[in-house]
C-alpha cells in the first residue's frame, strides 16, 4: 500500500484568496473545504490537488469573523461555503450562490457551532421492562 | 325590395344620426334600438325570401351610380389627404390608381344600362343574416364595451360618435356588398368597408394604430386593384357591360370568367387576409374588440371569402382553383401553427380567423358542390363562434386587465358565465359535435372526390391537429382552477355585453342543433341552383351528431352528482406543503408560486418563421396563378 | 445494431424461465454468514454489559441484578459489534431474521438462570 | 412570469429514489432555472463521533450510505489507522479491495438500472438489477450483509474470507460476466438509449476541472481523476488504470460506468489470484487516535475524503466526510441549465447522486 | 369484496435513510423478488397509493414532506416503516437532526426491522399490511354506509 | 353487419372485459420479458375494482365530471365504430373524449398534471393526421367512410384493405404505440416505469376517478384493436391473428425502448403520417 501524498500548512485569513489564486494558477482543482471546531476557534481546511498531490492550507477563524469566499477562483466553492455557513454559523462573503442558510435545514441552528466538548453521553435506558416485552 | 333597400340604407342613416347625437347614454339606447330594428328587419327579410331562389331586383342605375362615383371621389380625396399628411405615398398611389381605374373603366362600357343591379339568393340571405344579426349584436355589445374601454384607456380621446357612425355605415356597406349584382356597386361598397376598417383600426390614432391602419389600408387597396383589373378586362372582352353583372359573369362559365374569377379572387384573398396578406389582420387587432369581432372576423373578412365562394363554380376542378385552394390550405395549416405560438388572446383569434378563412378559401378553390356546402356552413359557424369569442375576450380583458391567455387561468371561478360562453365558442371552433367540425368533416369528404383533393386532405389533416392543440390549451387554461379558487367578479359585466354574449352563445348552440335545417332550406337549394345537385352529410351521421350534442348537454347534469360532498385535498407538489392558492415551500426557503403556463413552441411555430414560409409559399402560388392565366391567354 | 441486443434479451426472457425466487412460496435464500438477527446463549452470559456499552444503537439492556438481557429488535442494526466484544462469546448472529410487527415495542427478553454459587462468579469477574 | 411553468421536482418523486428537491422553472419544456435544495436526509452523523467510541463509530460510518457503505468503512478505518500508524496486514487489504470492487459493481449496476428507469426503460432496469442480485449474493456469502457489509473494522477486517469462498466468488463472477457484457453493450450501443443520452449535459474537460467534479462524472469528460491511482489498499499491486471517455455527455458517463463494471471484475479476479496469506487484522488496538489525517478512496461515484481528528481519547474530535456527490453538485447545476424537462431525471442521475452520502 | 388486498399499490419515500433500505425496497420490484406477483405496483404518487413504505428516520426537514405525503394518500391506507431507522431512528437516533422513527409524525401500521432490511422481510411486512388494509377498508365502508343514511 | 345496435351494445358490454383481459395478458407478457413472474392475468380487474373501493377524493369536483365525460365519449367512440358508422365521426368522437381527459388534467392545476396535459395534447396532435389519412385511404379504396361498408367491401371480394393501403397500416401501427401509451411514447402518463412527471396527467386522479379513467382506457384499447382489425376485416380470423401479433409487437417495443421525448414523438408521428400518407394516397390516386 502506497502512502497518500498529503501536506498541510497554515496561512493567514488575509492570504487566503491570494493563495487560492496561486493554486488555481498552478492548475489545481478544489478538492474540499472543511471546517473543524477546536475549542475556541475554527480551523478551515482548503484542500487542492494536482496529480494526486493533495495540498491543504488552513486558516483559523473565530466566531463572528467574516471569511472571504474563494468563488472568484473556484465557482464550485459555494457548496462548501454554504455548508460551513449552515453548520458552523460562520459568515462567508461573496459566495457564487448563496443559499441564505437554507442548504441544510437543521433542528438546531448551526449544530457544529461552539467547539464540541468531548463528553460521553449518558445512555438513555430503553423504556420497556420485562413486563412489556413480547412474551 | 323595400326591405332590402331599408337594410342597405337604414344603418347608414342611423350612423349619421349618431354622428350628430352628442349624449352618450341616450345614444347607447338608440344604438341598441337601431340594432334591434336591423335584426328584426333581417329576420323578416330572411323569412320572406328563403324559399324563393335567386331574385333579381331592378334599380335604375343612373343617379345611384353617379352618386356612388361622387362619393368615391370624395372619399378618395379624403384618403389622399390623410396619406399625404402621414406620408403614406404608396397608399396614396394605390388610391389614385384604384379609384382612377374604376372610374375610367366605367366609361369603357358602352352597352345599355343594366337594371339588375341588386339581387338576393340563398347565399346572400345567409350573409345578410350574419351581417344583420351578428353585426347588430356586436353593436349592442359595443355600447357597454366602449364605456368600459374609455374607462380603462383615459389617454384615448372619446370619439364614440364617430365610432358608432362607422360601425353602422359599415353595416350598410356590408349589406351592399352582398346584395350587389353590379360589380361596380360591389366594388363601391367593398371600398367603403376597407375605409371603415381603416378608420376603426386607427381609432386610438396613436403611432401604432396609425401604422397598422395604413398597413391594412395599403394591403386592402392593393387587393382592390383586382377589381380594377377585372373591369378593364371585362371592358376589353365585352364592352356591353353584361359581364359586369355577377350572375351573368358566373353563368358565362370558366372559359370566359376564369380570369375575372382569379382577379377578384386576388382581391378576396387580400380582404380575407390570406397569406401573404395576413399581416394586416394582425395589426388590426389594435382596434377596440367589437371592431375585431365585427370587421375582422365575422363580416368584412367574410366579404373576401364571399366573393371567392361566389366564383367557386368557376374554380371547380380547374388548376387555378387548385392553386387558390393551396393558398387557402397552406394558410390554414401555417396560421393554425402560428396560433400555437401566441398567448395574446386576440392574436390567437386573429390567426385562427385567418386559418379558418383559409379553410373556406380551400373549399371554394376546390369548388365542387360538397366543398361549397362546407364553405358556406364554415362561414356561418365561424362568424357566430368567432364573434362570440372576440366579444368574450373583450369583456374578460376589461375585467382582469389582460388579454393574455396566461392570465386567464381559473377564469371559470372568477367570471363563470362569460367563461362558459367562451368555452362554448371555443368548442364551437373545433370540437365534435359542434359546428366548425361538421364543416371540416364535410370538406374532407368533398376534397376526396376531386382530382388533387388529396393535397388539401393532407393539409387539413395536419391543420386540424394543430388547431386542436391551441384551442384545447386555451380551454384548459380557463378551467384550471386552484384548489382554493378566487372569488367571483361577475357583477361588473355590463348588461349590454351580457345580453349580446348570451344571445350569441345561444346562437352557437342553436345553429349547431339547427344546422340540418339551415342546410336543407337554404344551402342545399342554393347548391342545387348552381350545380344541379345538393350536398349534405348522411342522415345517419347527422342523427349521431345530434345525439352527441344531446349527450354533451345532458352530461353536465352529472356535475350535480359529483358535486355532492366531495372530499377535497390539495394537489400534489412533490410532497411539499401546499397552501391552496398555488404556493408551495420552495428552495432556499422561498414560498414559490406554481406557475402553469401553456406551451408555445416559439422555436417551431413562431410567427416569424412560419409566417415567412407561408408568405413565400403563398406568393408563389399566386404568381403561379398569374403564370397559368397568362400562358392560358397567350396559348 | 443497437436495438437488437435488447430485443434478443426480451425475447429470451419470454422463452426462458423467470428469475423470480417465489418467496414466500419457497423459503428465503440464506447464507451461512447472513446476518439475520442477534441471538444469545443466556446461560453463558455474565451480564458484564460490554455488549450494551459498545452497541452503536443502544439496543441492549443488561441488568446484572435481575440477571436479564434484552435486545430491542426495532433498534438492533445487526452489526455484530456486541458479538465482537462479548468476552464470553455467548452472542452470535444467525441467518434467520425477525419478521415485522404491527405494534411496538418489539423487545426480546431473556431471563438468565439463577446465579451460580458466588465464589465462582467472582473469579470470573477478575 | 410570462410563459413559465414552475415544477416542484421532488423531494417525493418516483424517479428520485432519494429526496432532493429542485424548483424547476420551465419555458415550454426547457429548464430555464433549476434551484436545488437539499437537507432531507441530513442526519448529522458526523457529530456522533462525540458519542461513540471510534471503534464502534465505524458501524455508523458505514451507514453514511447503504450503497457505498463498504468503501466508507474502509476509508474511515484507513484514516484512523493512518492517524494511529497501524500497519494492516496485506490479506486484509486485499479482501477490502475485492469487496470495494464488488460494491462498485453493485453500485454501478444499480445506477445503470436507475438511469434506465429514469429514461422509462423498465425492462433494462429489471435486467440490471437482476444481474446485480448475483453480486449481492456473493457479498452476502462473504460478509453476511447484502448492502451493509459490516466486515471492515479499524485494524483489519472482522472475519476472514476463506480462499475457497474467494474462489467461489470469482467463479460466480466469471459466470455472470457474459450477462454483464451484454448489459454494457446495451448501454453503450442501444439506439434508444443513445438517443436519450447523447449530447446531453455536456461538460468539457476544462469545465469539469474547474467545477471540481470527481469520479465517473469527471472521467466521462476525459478527466482521468481516480483516487485509486494513489494506490491505497491493494490497488498499487493490481495494476490499475482509470477508465475515461472523451465526449463529456451523459452517454460518456454512462459508458464509463459500464466499462468500469468490467474493469472491476478484472480487478477482483486479479486480487483473488494474488491473494496473500496471513492474518486479517492487527489484533487488539490500544489507546485512541491522536492527531489528524485525510484519507482518500475511490467510491463508485468518485473520490471520497474522510478527515479525522482525534485527541488521544476514545472519542474523535471531528470526522468529516466530503463525498463525491457533494463535489458533483456544482457540475450538476451547470448541466441542468437548458435541458428539457424529460431530460432532468437523466441529467440528475448522470452524476449518480447519492443523497445519503451527500448530506450525511 | 376485498380487491384492495389483491392490488395494493405502494409509494416509497426515503426519510433520512442511508439508502440501504431504499435499494432493498427497489430490489423488491425487480425480477428476483417481483412483488408485482401480489399486484403491487410502485406508483410513486401518493394519490394512487395504498401502502406507504418509509425508509429512514424523520429529520427536521422532511417531517413536513412525510406528513404531506401521508395526507395526500386516499383512504384506506397503511404505513409500513421499513428498516431500523424508520422504526426507531436506529443508529442515528441521537443525531441532532433526527426526530426519531416514523411513528413520531404519522401513525405506523407495520414495523419491519432489519438494517438493512432484507427484501423478504419487506415482502412479509407488506403482506402483514394487507390484513390491516382490509380492516381499514371494511371500517371505511361502514362509516360511509352510515354517513349515507 | 346485421344490426348496428348489436355491435354497439356488444362493445359497451364486452369491451371492458376483453380490454381487461388484454391488459392482464399484456402485464404478464411484459413481466416475462423482464424475467419476472408478474401479476395474475386478472390483475387489471382487481386494480379497477380496488380503485372503486377507495374513498373518492378530488382536487376539484369538476374533475370527476370531466373524466366521466371522457369515459362516456370513449364508449360512444367505440360504439359508433362497432355499430359500423362513419369512421371520421369515430375519430372526432375520440378526439372529443381526449379533450375531456386533457381538460380534467388541466383542471387539477397540479404542475405534473399540467405538463402531462400539454404532452397529451401534443400526442393528440401527433396522431390525429395519421388517423384522418388512414380514414381517407379507406375511403379511397372502398368508396365509403362507413365502417360497415368498409368491411362489406372487403368481404365482398374487394380484397383486404391492407393490400391497398399497406403503408397506412404501418402508420397506424406506429401511432398505436402512442395511443396505447407504450414506451417509447408513454410521454403524457405511463403505465409502469417511473417518469419525471410522476404520473403525468393522471397524477391528481385518485380512487374512483382513476378507476373511470382506467375503464376508459380499456374501452379505448378494444376500439383501437378493432381499428387495426379493420385492415384485415375481409379475413376475420386472420385479422384477429394480426391484431394479436401487432399487440405482441407493441409489448415488445414497450420493453425494448426508452421513453422518447415529445419532440421525437411529434416529429416522427408526423413524418410517418406525411410519408405514408403521401405515398400511399398518391398511389391510390395514380393507380
Ligand atoms: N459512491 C458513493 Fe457514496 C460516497 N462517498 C456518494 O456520493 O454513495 Ni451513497
Ligand atoms: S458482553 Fe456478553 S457476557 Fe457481557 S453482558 Fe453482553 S452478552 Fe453477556
Ligand atoms: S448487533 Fe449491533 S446493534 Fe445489535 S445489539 Fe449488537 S451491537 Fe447492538
Ligand atoms: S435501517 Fe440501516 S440500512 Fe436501513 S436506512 Fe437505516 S441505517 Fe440504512
Amino acid at each position: 500500500m502506497k502512502d497518500q501524498n498529503t501536506t498541510m500548512r497554515g496561512i493567514a485569513v488575509s492570504d487566503l484568496v491570494k493563495e487560492t489564486g496561486a493554486f488555481k494558477a498552478k492548475g489545481c482543482r478544489l478538492v474540499q473545504i472543511g471546517c473543524t471546531g477546536i475549542g475556541d476557534a475554527y480551523e478551515i481546511n482548503y484542500t487542492f490537488d494536482k496529480d494526486y498531490v493533495f495540498e491543504t492550507v488552513r486558516i483559523t477563524v473565530h466566531d463572528g469573523d467574516v471569511i472571504p469566499s474563494i468563488a472568484e477562483h473556484y465557482w464550485a466553492s459555494f457548496i462548501y461555503e454554504n455548508e460551513i455557513h449552515d453548520l458552523y454559523g460562520l459568515t462567508v462573503e461573496g459566495m457564487s450562490i448563496d443559499f441564505g442558510g437554507h442548504l441544510f435545514h437543521t433542528a438546531i441552528e448551526n449544530p457544529f457551532k461552539n467547539p464540541p466538548e468531548v463528553t460521553k453521553v449518558e445512555k438513555e435506558t430503553p423504556a420497556p421492562g420485562p413486563e412489556e416485552g413480547d412474551a | 325590395m323595400e326591405l332590402l333597400l331599408f337594410l342597405i340604407l337604414f344603418p347608414a342613416l342611423m350612423g349619421f344620426v349618431f354622428l350628430v347625437f352628442p349624449n352618450n347614454k341616450a345614444r347607447d339606447v338608440m344604438v341598441a334600438l337601431a340594432a334591434l330594428v336591423i335584426i328584426a328587419a333581417t329576420v323578416i327579410f330572411f323569412l320572406q325570401n328563403y324559399g324563393a331562389g335567386t331574385v333579381i331586383y331592378e334599380i335604375e342605375p343612373g343617379a345611384v351610380s353617379t352618386a356612388m362615383m361622387a362619393i368615391e371621389v370624395v372619399l378618395a380625396l379624403g384618403v389622399l389627404y390623410l396619406a399625404a399628411k402621414y406620408r403614406q405615398w404608396i397608399v396614396g398611389a394605390l388610391v389614385v390608381v384604384g379609384t382612377g381605374v374604376a372610374l375610367y373603366a366605367e366609361t369603357l362600357f358602352t352597352g345599355p344600362e343594366h337594371l339588375n343591379n341588386l339581387f338576393v339568393d340563398e347565399f346572400t340571405l345567409i350573409m345578410a343574416m350574419i351581417i344583420g344579426v351578428i353585426g347588430s349584436l356586436i353593436c349592442i355589445f359595443a355600447t357597454g364595451y366602449m364605456r368600459d374601454y374609455h374607462g380603462h384607456h383615459k389617454e384615448i380621446a372619446d370619439k364614440r360618435k364617430g365610432f358608432f357612425f362607422l360601425l353602422f355605415v359599415f353595416l350598410s356597406a356590408m349589406f351592399g356588398v352582398v346584395f350587389s349584382n353590379n360589380m361596380f356597386w360591389l366594388f363601391f361598397f367593398w371600398e367603403i368597408t376597407t375605409l371603415c376598417s381603416f378608420l376603426l383600426i386607427g381609432y386610438a390614432w396613436d403611432e401604432e394604430a396609425q401604422k397598422n391602419a395604413f398597413w391594412a389600408l395599403l394591403l386592402n387597396l392593393l387587393g382592390g386593384l383586382g377589381f380594377g383589373a377585372t373591369f378593364l378586362y371585362l371592358a376589353f372582352i365585352d364592352p356591353s357591360g353584361d359581364l359586369v353583372m355577377l350572375d351573368s359573369l358566373i353563368a358565362a362559365g370558366p372559359a370566359i370568367a376564369m380570369i375575372p374569377a382569379a382577379l377578384i379572387g386576388f382581391a378576396g384573398l387580400a380582404k380575407a387576409a390570406q397569406m401573404p396578406f395576413s399581416s394586416w389582420l394582425l395589426g388590426a387587432m389594435i382596434a377596440p374588440t367589437p371592431v375585431s369581432a365585427l370587421l375582422h372576423s365575422s363580416t368584412m373578412v367574410k366579404a373576401g371569402v364571399y366573393v371567392i365562394v361566389r366564383f367557386a363554380p368557376i374554380y371547380d376542378a380547374s388548376f387555378v382553383g387548385f392553386l387558390i385552394a393551396l393558398v387557402g390550405g397552406f394558410t390554414f395549416l401555417l396560421a393554425s401553427g402560428i396560433a400555437i405560438s401566441q398567448s395574446n388572446a386576440k392574436r390567437v383569434l386573429a390567426w385562427s380567423t385567418i386559418a379558418n378563412l383559409g379553410l373556406i378559401v380551400t373549399c371554394a378553390g376546390i369548388g365542387n358542390a360538397a366543398a361549397v356546402w362546407a364553405a358556406i356552413l364554415l362561414i356561418v359557424f365561424h362568424a357566430i363562434a368567432k364573434s362570440l369569442l372576440f366579444l368574450c375576450t373583450g369583456t374578460v380583458e376589461h375585467r382582469i386587465g389582460s388579454r393574455d391567455i396566461e392570465d386567464m387561468g381559473g377564469l371559470i371561478s372568477i367570471l363563470p358565465k362569460v367563461t362558459i360562453m367562451m368555452i362554448i365558442g371555443i368548442a364551437g371552433m373545433f370540437l365534435a359535435p359542434f359546428g366548425m367540425l361538421i364543416s371540416k368533416w364535410a370538406a374532407l369528404r368533398a376534397f376526396l372526390d376531386t382530382p388533387y383533393g388529396i393535397v388539401a386532405v393532407i393539409l387539413i389533416a395536419f391543420g386540424s391537429a394543430v388547431t386542436l392543440f391551441f384551442w384545447t390549451k386555451w380551454m384548459g387554461k380557463l378551467l384550471q382552477v386552484a384548489w382554493k379558487p378566487e372569488p367571483k367578479r361577475e357583477g361588473e359585466v355590463s348588461a349590454a355585453e351580457l345580453y349580446s354574449l348570451t344571445t350569441l352563445s345561444a346562437g352557437v348552440i342553436a345553429i349547431c342543433l339547427g344546422f340540418p335545417l339551415l342546410s336543407s332550406i337554404v344551402v342545399e337549394p342554393f347548391l342545387e341552383g348552381i350545380y344541379g345537385i345538393g350536398a349534405s352529410l348522411g342522415d345517419q351521421n347527422i342523427a349521431i351528431m345530434l345525439m352527441m350534442m344531446v349527450v354533451v348537454f345532458i352530461l353536465p347534469l352529472s356535475l350535480i352528482f359529483f358535486r355532492r360532498n366531495p372530499k377535497m385535498i390539495p394537489h400534489y407538489v412533490g410532497g411539499r406543503t401546499e397552501t391552496g392558492d398555488m404556493h408551495f415551500a420552495g428552495s432556499m426557503g422561498m414560498q414559490r408560486k406554481v406557475l402553469l403556463s401553456n406551451y408555445y413552441f416559439e422555436g417551431i411555430f413562431g410567427e416569424a418563421k412560419l409566417g415567412k414560409a407561408g408568405n413565400i409559399l403563398c406568393t408563389l402560388f399566386i404568381v403561379a396563378i398569374g403564370i397559368v392565366l397568362a400562358t392560358g391567354v397567350i396559348a | 445494431m443497437g436495438l437488437f441486443t435488447m430485443t434478443k434479451r426480451a425475447l429470451a426472457n419470454v422463452i426462458g424461465k423467470p428469475a423470480t425466487l417465489m418467496y414466500p412460496v419457497k423459503p428465503a435464500k440464506q447464507f451461512e454468514r447472513s446476518r439475520g438477527m442477534l441471538e444469545i446463549t443466556i446461560e453463558d452470559c455474565i451480564y458484564c454489559g460490554l455488549c450494551s456499552r459498545h452497541c452503536p444503537a443502544d439496543a441492549i439492556v443488561v441488568s446484572k441484578d435481575d440477571r436479564t438481557w434484552q435486545v430491542d429488535r426495532l433498534r438492533c442494526i445487526i452489526c455484530a459489534q456486541c458479538v465482537d466484544v462479548c468476552p464470553k462469546t455467548c452472542l452470535r448472529l444467525v441467518p434467520e431474521y425477525k419478521k415485522s410487527v404491527a405494534e411496538p415495542p418489539f423487545v426480546d427478553f431473556f431471563q438468565g438462570p439463577p446465579a451460580p454459587p458466588k465464589p465462582e462468579k467472582k473469579a470470573k469477574e477478575e | 412570469m410570462g410563459r413559465q411553468i414552475v415544477v416542484p421536482f421532488g423531494p417525493q418523486h418516483p424517479v428520485l429514489p432519494e429526496p432532493i428537491h429542485l424548483d424547476l422553472v420551465l419555458e415550454d419544456e426547457v429548464v430555464v432555472e433549476a434551484v436545488p435544495s437539499i437537507g432531507y436526509i441530513h442526519r448529522g452523523l458526523e457529530k456522533l463521533v462525540e458519542k461513540r467510541e471510534y471503534t464502534d463509530y465505524i458501524r455508523i460510518a458505514e451507514r453514511i450510505c447503504g450503497i457505498c457503505s463498504f468503501t466508507h468503512s474502509v476509508n474511515y478505518a484507513e484514516s484512523v489507522e493512518k492517524v494511529m500508524g497501524l500497519e494492516v496486514p496485506a490479506r486484509a487489504h486485499y479482501i477490502r479491495t475485492i469487496l470495494m470492487e464488488y460494491s462498485r459493481m453493485h453500485s454501478h449496476m444499480l445506477w445503470l438500472g436507475l438511469t434506465a428507469d429514469a429514461m422509462g426503460f423498465e425492462n433494462l432496469f429489471m435486467n440490471s438489477w437482476r444481474i446485480r442480485e448475483a453480486i449481492l449474493d456473493d457479498m452476502e456469502m462473504a460478509t453476511g450483509g447484502r448492502v451493509i457489509q459490516g466486515l471492515c473494522t479499524v485494524g483489519g477486517i472482522r472475519k476472514d474470507v476463506p480462499d475457497e469462498m474467494l474462489g467461489q466468488m470469482s467463479d460466480h463472477l466469471k459466470e455472470i460476466t457474459p450477462q454483464m457484457e451484454e448489459l454494457c453493450k446495451i448501454f453503450s450501443h442501444d439506439t434508444s438509449v443513445r438517443h436519450r443520452m447523447r449530447g446531453l449535459g455536456v461538460l468539457t474537460k476544462e469545465e469539469m476541472w474547474e467545477l471540481g467534479g470527481v469520479g465517473p462524472t469527471a472521467r466521462g469528460s476525459n478527466l482521468p481523476l481516480d483516487a485509486r491511482c494513489t494506490g491505497y489498499s491493494a490497488y498499487d499491486e493490481l495494476g490499475f488504470k482509470p477508465v475515461v471517455e472523451k465526449e463529456g455527455d451523459c452517454l460518456a458517463r454512462c459508458i464509463v460506468r459500464a466499462r468500469e463494471l468490467m474493469a472491476a471484475a478484472d480487478l477482483v479476479h486479479a486480487a483473488v489470484k494474488k491473494m496473500p496469506d496471513g492474518p486479517v487484522d492487527v489484533g487488539k488496538i490500544k489507546g485512541g487516535p491522536d492527531g489528524e489525517a485525510f484519507f482518500f478512496t475511490e467510491q463508485p461515484r468518485g473520490e471520497v475524503l474522510h478527515y479525522v481528528k482525534g485527541n488521544g481519547s476514545k472519542y474523535l474530535v471531528r470526522h468529516r466526510v466530503r463525498t463525491p456527490t457533494f463535489a458533483n453538485i456544482p457540475p450538476l447545476v451547470k448541466m441542468l441549465a437548458g435541458v428539457d424537462l424529460a431530460d432532468v431525471p437523466v441529467v440528475v442521475l448522470t452524476i449518480d447522486p447519492c443523497i445519503g452520502c451527500m448530506e450525511r | 369484496m376485498a380487491n384492495i388486498t389483491k392490488s395494493p399499490w405502494i409509494i416509497h419515500y426515503d426519510g433520512s435513510s442511508c439508502n440501504g433500505c431504499d435499494i432493498e425496497v427497489l430490489a423488491c420490484l425487480t425480477p428476483l423478488y417481483d412483488i408485482e406477483r401480489f399486484g403491487i405496483i410502485n406508483t410513486g404518487n401518493p394519490k394512487h397509493a395504498d401502502i406507504f413504505l418509509i425508509t429512514g428516520g424523520i429529520n427536521y426537514q422532511n417531517v413536513d414532506i412525510v406528513k404531506n405525503t401521508y395526507e395526500q394518500m386516499v383512504d384506506p391506507k397503511v404505513v409500513v416503516a421499513v428498516g431500523i431507522c424508520a422504526t426507531s431512528g436506529g443508529v442515528f437516533r441521537e443525531c441532532y437532526n433526527i426526530m426519531g422513527g416514523v411513528n413520531e409524525v404519522i401513525p405506523v401500521d407495520v414495523y419491519v426491522p432489519g438494517c438493512a432490511v432484507r427484501p423478504e422481510a419487506i415482502i412479509d411486512g407488506v403482506v402483514q399490511a394487507l390484513g390491516i388494509l382490509e380492516e381499514k377498508r371494511a371500517q371505511l365502508e361502514k362509516e360511509q354506509g352510515g354517513a349515507k343514511k | 353487419m346485421i344490426n348496428p345496435f348489436i355491435g354497439a351494445i356488444l362493445f359497451v358490454i364486452l369491451a371492458p372485459l376483453l380490454g381487461g383481459l388484454v391488459a392482464g395478458i399484456d402485464r404478464k407478457v411484459t413481466a416475462h420479458m423482464q424475467g419476472r413472474v408478474g401479476p395474475p392475468v386478472l390483475q387489471p380487474f382487481y386494480d379497477i375494482l380496488k380503485l372503486f373501493e377507495k374513498e373518492s377524493v378530488v382536487v376539484r369536483p369538476e374533475i370527476n365530471f370531466y373524466i366521466f365525460c371522457y369515459l362516456v365519449f370513449l364508449v360512444i367512440t367505440g360504439a359508433i365504430f362497432y355499430a359500423g358508422e362513419d369512421i371520421l365521426l369515430v375519430i372526432f368522437a375520440l378526439t372529443l373524449a381526449h379533450v375531456f381527459l386533457v381538460i380534467a388534467a388541466f383542471a387539477s392545476s397540479s404542475p405534473y398534471a399540467h405538463v402531462g396535459a400539454e404532452r397529451e395534447l401534443l400526442m393528440m396532435m401527433a396522431v390525429e393526421p395519421m388517423l384522418i389519412l388512414a380514414a381517407a385511404g379507406m375511403y379511397m379504396t372502398t368508396g365509403s367512410f362507413f365502417v360497415s361498408d368498409i368491411i362489406d367491401h372487403q368481404s365482398m371480394g374487394g380484397g383486404l384493405l391492407v393490400l391497398s393501403i399497406p403503408l397506412l397500416f404501418i402508420g397506424i401501427v406506429y401511432i398505436l404505440t402512442i395511443k396505447l401509451r407504450k414506451s417509447p411514447f408513454d410521454i403524457s402518463t405511463s403505465h409502469h416505469a417511473h417518469q419525471e412527471l410522476v404520473k403525468g396527467l393522471t397524477t391528481e386522479f385518485a380512487g374512483p376517478t382513476l378507476g373511470m379513467y382506467e375503464i376508459a382506457h380499456l374501452y379505448e384499447t378494444v376500439f383501437l384493436l378493432g381499428f387495426v382489425w379493420l385492415f384485415f376485416a375481409g379475413a376475420p380470423l386472420l385479422g384477429i391473428v394480426v391484431v394479436a401479433v401487432v399487440y405482441f409487437l407493441e409489448i415488445l417495443i414497450d420493453n425494448t425502448n426508452t421513453r422518447a421525448k415529445w419532440q421525437f414523438a411529434l416529429r416522427s408521428a408526423w413524418l410517418v403520417a406525411l410519408v405514408t400518407g403521401i405515398i400511399n394516397l398518391g398511389a391510390l390516386v395514380v393507380l
